[in-house]
């Protein structure tokens, strides 16, 4: 941690989560039912991207066309990425906001957006969040004010905005905002951490440092070794999680949510996480010379060790999540095959609100 | 113009109307809020928010640090979460900073949802060049605006039309792109023609956004054109009225959606096509007015058309040059006697 | 195509006609460098710097962060100081993020210093739909490049001219924006018409910039029409060909100076237009097309000419809804047959 | 300063300017010519905007219309800024870049750029700088290697591409970058330092603090107090010099561009500056409250009395470099009143450049 976090002020709305010193957090233990979930959540992001993967490849060929089959164009997965949502949003409530990045299943799953229409989106269907208009990298939920970007570092402004509105109603709603370490490059990460900063806006600034940027690593893309040092630049706190722990970026966020919840402003949190899969499908990595260790990096068999060890979860337990998202995950693909196209003669529709 | 003896209608100038369409939304909408560089004590640098700081105080009318993706970006989200900010760009010149907020998010979510997110704002900007500011604080770039779907275009070109259009604008449920001449404010510091400063209607006024207005009527050549030019071609018509050549002169004031009828009713009538635009002239508003017209009917154009726009120079700081490259008077009243010839 | 017997043309898809003549200029002028995202070891994302990074090394062939404004900037500052770089951004549709550097900068230096300050410098970006890549990534935008005055603006449709063109590019003293269509790059794993690999001249090839080309000949009508679209003209006018429509396709090639003779040329032979362009329908090049003509006179078009564009809508990712906007073959058609009716 | 400057690499080609400590340089009183310069540098630039002022108002009534006279358009006046502009090119050679401001008077004349020329360029003239077309903030010099521009912070970038170019010929050749304290919160001022950081690039940036963007203090638009802290977020040395002093801007700046010759990379100077006239000309000022007390903290005769008292100056020197610096700005004055305005037959001309 980069800077001290700073506790509520006195007489200010004090939100549930207490915050506490990450040195007390490392020596007591979550609770079992708060890491059951954390584990159950990552657990149904990963059964949903595996099944879109699957899905994804299941008509590309002959060969590798992106634009075929029933799920086309770009697809970029978060494998090997669900602790950082799933340890964030656990924080959350629907009325709290996301915006997500180009990445952003882990992030919608764990934020609780509708999957079968998350998934009629992603295959392009009338019954999708965006009637098929937007697809998997424009995914707009409102029931939980999620939303995502496909221009990089371009969603964090918005998260200012969505702040900006819920604090001037009642209640201490926040909003989340994620880019990946390589946007942190862009100008509209330095732009909206001052912003807020300047107006105390209750922000979580979090970067998902997968060491990628496409093929750039990210040596070659920022100037130091850890975003986290650059909150100071706008003197907030900042903290790097390492090791793509889901408990310590559960923590992390924890007293980053409770400073916003109690009006002090925002946060920034990098963590240090793992891009499973390439930067898209059909992505071969051939930059990437660490690629044959990744496997045996995967957040989700290790925390499963975790808190097997604990006596959190045993087989049964296990066999029950995995069921349950397989049931889940498999039941919104089924939705969206099931749904109907949109119509092509109502394309021209939702450029403009509807006049009232 | 129109007053009558019992209840004269105030005149106002044309950021004074902007600003009483502003502030009368305020009152009634606390969800409205005015954001920007430098909208608050000095309330605008071109008067868009005078006055505005004192009504409705530091909360509502608010001073940006110089962070257009920013705040833009925030207007965006506070829109989408049921606000209806005004945002301002202090030039539209400055769109470059900040496009992909505007054109790839402010303009695109409502279709990117399927209709399900709203984007209730206005980024409100001043365009316009012709008192020596330069290439990157002269231009107008509706065309640019307009090209990118997603967001309604207005253009004001005096009072009354100003205050209407705001109005609208605050209360449309889509992003609305609200650019105002400097030229046509009226501001004390600046030269103006004396279409500025206008009758306004008092209380609610709106005009609706997508419909042009006949500022002048004629029947034999029709300029179309918007913002500060309607002002010279009004000039222009004016002088040419004696000598014999009548113009009608349509005021676009809404870019988008354009309001293709208007045109086409008034070339219906004339014949004659002039484009007068003070943004570049090649791919932009003056191709697409005439292609428009020529695509509904080849044979309502008796004559070549003729476009009088920036030359696709950047624009120049020189007086002399600027005003070789701006839609003058002159130049208008040249390319009307050359459709009349 | 053009072919004899004893020395068989290569033919080459697009992308590697581009990297050839990229090639050949960064052995000859060690000023010319390469700078973009994922340009070095990943080879391009579209494959526009496949090979570049193992022949040229590091030095030359520069992966950036993601920091367009910062390294388009840099390409800016480095061809004031007599280097041509070559920056790349990465799909045109992020030119939001960057769009001053481009527009105010690059494309204004030249003028504002009054000729004094060069800037040779190519902007080599992705454009275009078709694959589902949503709204954000399947846009053209040559209509906003080219209304900005101050860059030359180049869009090759096949390999040939893909080469010729950034040959001419990177020669040229002022900034050129090239736009490489993803679907005619001919990569493998994208769906392409057979016209993305073709004939490619060895050694130096220069294709000027400011000329159009007559991609098929014809005498009834005329397509005008660039980049990937091109392929679905020539797809119609084969088709049409043998039903009795002879259609003349004019590849613009060229966007900023646009070849209005070339145009004007085929339109007065045939007396019918149809503009076919993957931009934005409204304020942009279709528009600019037609106008053209008829400014010249009046009298050229015998019938209302035809857009065939995206209606202005942002693209939509569904396959059936995307492929509703573009202007694919079947609509090209459609439109011809109405001139023809 | 938050971050020690590190000399230069054995072996590197090292430049005259010496890397001292601050701690020495406080110690020890720079070479009185040095001293001389630096003052004189100041004068000239303040003698050249007293006349531009003169000039400026003469034509624009009656009232005030910015678009009337000789010298029409917005003017921004770097009145008070002197120290920062002076202490920083007294470091350059003229085959160094400098990249200003739509504030750029003070760079220009300190780093050389032609006077004659500059003044004929802001009256428009075709003798200037850009024959007519560029204006006061759009200032062109090849001969020096300056130009500067009216969208705030995008100075930063081209001068990065500067020092590209620089970095990859003989010699040591760097650029300096400028923007305003309110600048430093757009999104090019972090791409452009974390850039220049991660390729080592010559560059030095400077931040000129005035407390203003226009109407907007520094406290509500910036997180932090001093920008010098954003060097962090960068791996670079960062310093800050209060209270507008110039020879503690020569020797800081003496730090910065030591290292950038020396292969080491980039530095971020801020300066506590005054801006002791408008944001431009016809700016009132209302917003501001210290007003009245602005002329007290004029640099110029607060460094000329240091000067006298250090027997550095006397009331000859004084009024022989007042003189001079009166005479050359009269003289360009008139040369660029007696040039003749560019013909508007010719205005297309230099949209692209003359093919070869
Ligand atoms: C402004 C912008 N520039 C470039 C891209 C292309 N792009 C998409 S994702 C990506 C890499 C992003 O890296 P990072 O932020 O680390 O996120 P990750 O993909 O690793 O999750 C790039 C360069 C983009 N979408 N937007
Ligand atoms: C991108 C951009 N936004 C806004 C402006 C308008 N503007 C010109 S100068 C200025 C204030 C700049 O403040 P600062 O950087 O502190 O420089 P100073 O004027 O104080 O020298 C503003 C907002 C601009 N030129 N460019
Ligand atoms: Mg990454
Ligand atoms: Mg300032």
């Amino acid at each position: 941690m980069s800077t001290s976090v700073t506790g509520p002020a006195p007489g200010q709305d004090v939100p549930p989560v207490p915050p506490v010193s990450s040195e007390a957090a490392a020596r007591r233990d979550l609770d079992a039912d708060t890491r059951r979930n954390l584990y159950a959540t990552m657990v149904l992001s990963r059964t949903y991207e595996l099944a879109i993967v699957r899905e994804y490849h299941a008509d590309k060929g002959p060969g590798f066309d992106i634009g075929k089959g029933l799920v086309p164009g770009e697809m970029h997965l978060s494998a090997g990425q669900e602790p950082v949502a799933a340890g964030v949003c656990a924080h959350l409530t629907k009325d709290d906001a996301v915006t997500a990045t180009h990445r952003p299943h882990h992030f919608a799953i764990a934020h609780g957006v509708d999957l079968e229409r998350m998934t009629a989106e992603i295959f392009g269907r009338e019954t999708g969040l965006g009637r098929g208009r937007g697809g998997h990298m424009h995914l707009f939920d409102p029931a939980v004010h999620f939303s995502c970007s496909g221009i990089i570092a371009e969603g964090y402004p918005p998260a200012l905005g969505a702040a900006f509105a819920f604090s001037r109603r009642p209640g201490n709603r926040i909003a989340v905002a994620v880019t990946g370490e390589g946007a942190a490059n862009q100008g509209a990460f330095h732009e909206s951490l001052n912003l807020a900063a300047v107006w105390k806006l209750p922000v979580v600034f979090i970067v998902e440092d997968n060491e990628w940027g496409i093929s750039v690593p990210r040596t070659a893309s920022t100037a130091i070794a850890s975003n986290a040092d650059r909150a100071a630049a706008y003197g907030i706190p900042g903290e790097r999680i390492e090791d793509n722990d889901v408990e310590a970026v559960y923590e992390a966020a924890g007293r980053a949510v409770a400073r916003a919840r109690a009006g002090e402003g925002p946060s920034l949190i990098e963590v240090a996480t793992l891009r499973m899969l390439g930067h898209f499908e059909g992505d071969a990595q051939g930059y990437r010379p660490e690629l044959a260790e990744v496997p045996q990096h995967d957040p989700i068999p290790r925390y499963e060790a975790r808190l097997r060890e604990a006596g959190v979860l045993d087989d049964a337990a296990v066999e029950q999540i995995a069921n349950e998202a397989t049931s889940r995950v498999e039941a919104a693909i089924t939705f969206a095959k099931e749904s109907p196209l949109p119509d092509p003669a109502e394309v021209l529709k939702y450029v403009f609100a509807e006049e009232a | 113009m129109t007053s009558t003896v019992t209840t004269p209608v105030r005149r106002l100038n044309t950021s004074k109307a902007m600003v009483e369409a502003i502030a009368q939304e305020m009152r009634v909408d606390d969800s409205v809020v005015y954001l920007g560089e430098d909208v608050g004590s000095y309330g605008g640098i071109f008067s868009s928010t005078a006055g505005l700081l004192d009504e409705f105080g530091r909360e509502r009318v608010i001073d940006t640090p110089i962070s257009e993706t920013a705040f833009i970006g925030l207007g965006i989200g506070a829109a989408t979460e049921g606000m209806r900010p005004i945002v301002e760009l202090m030039f539209a010149d400055f769109m470059g900073v900040c496009l992909d907020q505007i054109y790839n998010h402010m303009a695109k979510i409502h279709y990117e949802s399927g209709g399900n997110v709203k984007v209730p704002m206005v980024l409100a900007t001043a365009v316009g060049g012709g008192y020596s500011d330069g290439a990157q604080h002269s231009q107008t770039l509706w065309g640019t605006f307009a090209h990118l779907p997603g967001m309604k275009v207005v253009v004001p070109s005096n009072p009354a039309d100003a205050k209407g259009l705001m109005t609208s604008a605050i209360r449309d449920d889509s992003p609305v792109v609200y650019m105002y001449h400097k030229g046509v404010m009226g501001l004390p510091w600046m030269a103006k023609n004396r279409r500025s400063i206008g009758p306004v209607p008092e209380g609610e006024y709106v005009v609706p956004i997508g419909k042009a207005a006949v500022a002048a009527e004629g029947t034999d050549v029709t300029v179309v054109t918007l913002s500060l030019s309607v002002h010279h071609a009004l000039d222009v018509a004016e002088k040419l009225a004696s000598g014999g050549i009548s113009v009608e002169v349509i005021d676009l004031r809404t870019v988008v959606p354009l309001d293709r009828e208007a045109i086409l009713e008034s070339v219906g009538k004339t014949g004659r096509l002039v484009v007068v635009d003070e943004d570049y002239l090649s791919y932009g508003l003056s191709g697409e007015v005439i292609a428009s017209v020529v695509e509904t009917d080849v044979g309502l154009l008796k004559v070549p058309p003729r476009r009088v726009a920036i030359p696709d120079t950047p624009i120049p700081y020189a007086h002399v040059l600027e005003y070789a490259v701006l839609p003058t008077a002159a130049r208008i009243e040249a390319a009307v006697r050359e459709v009349m010839a």
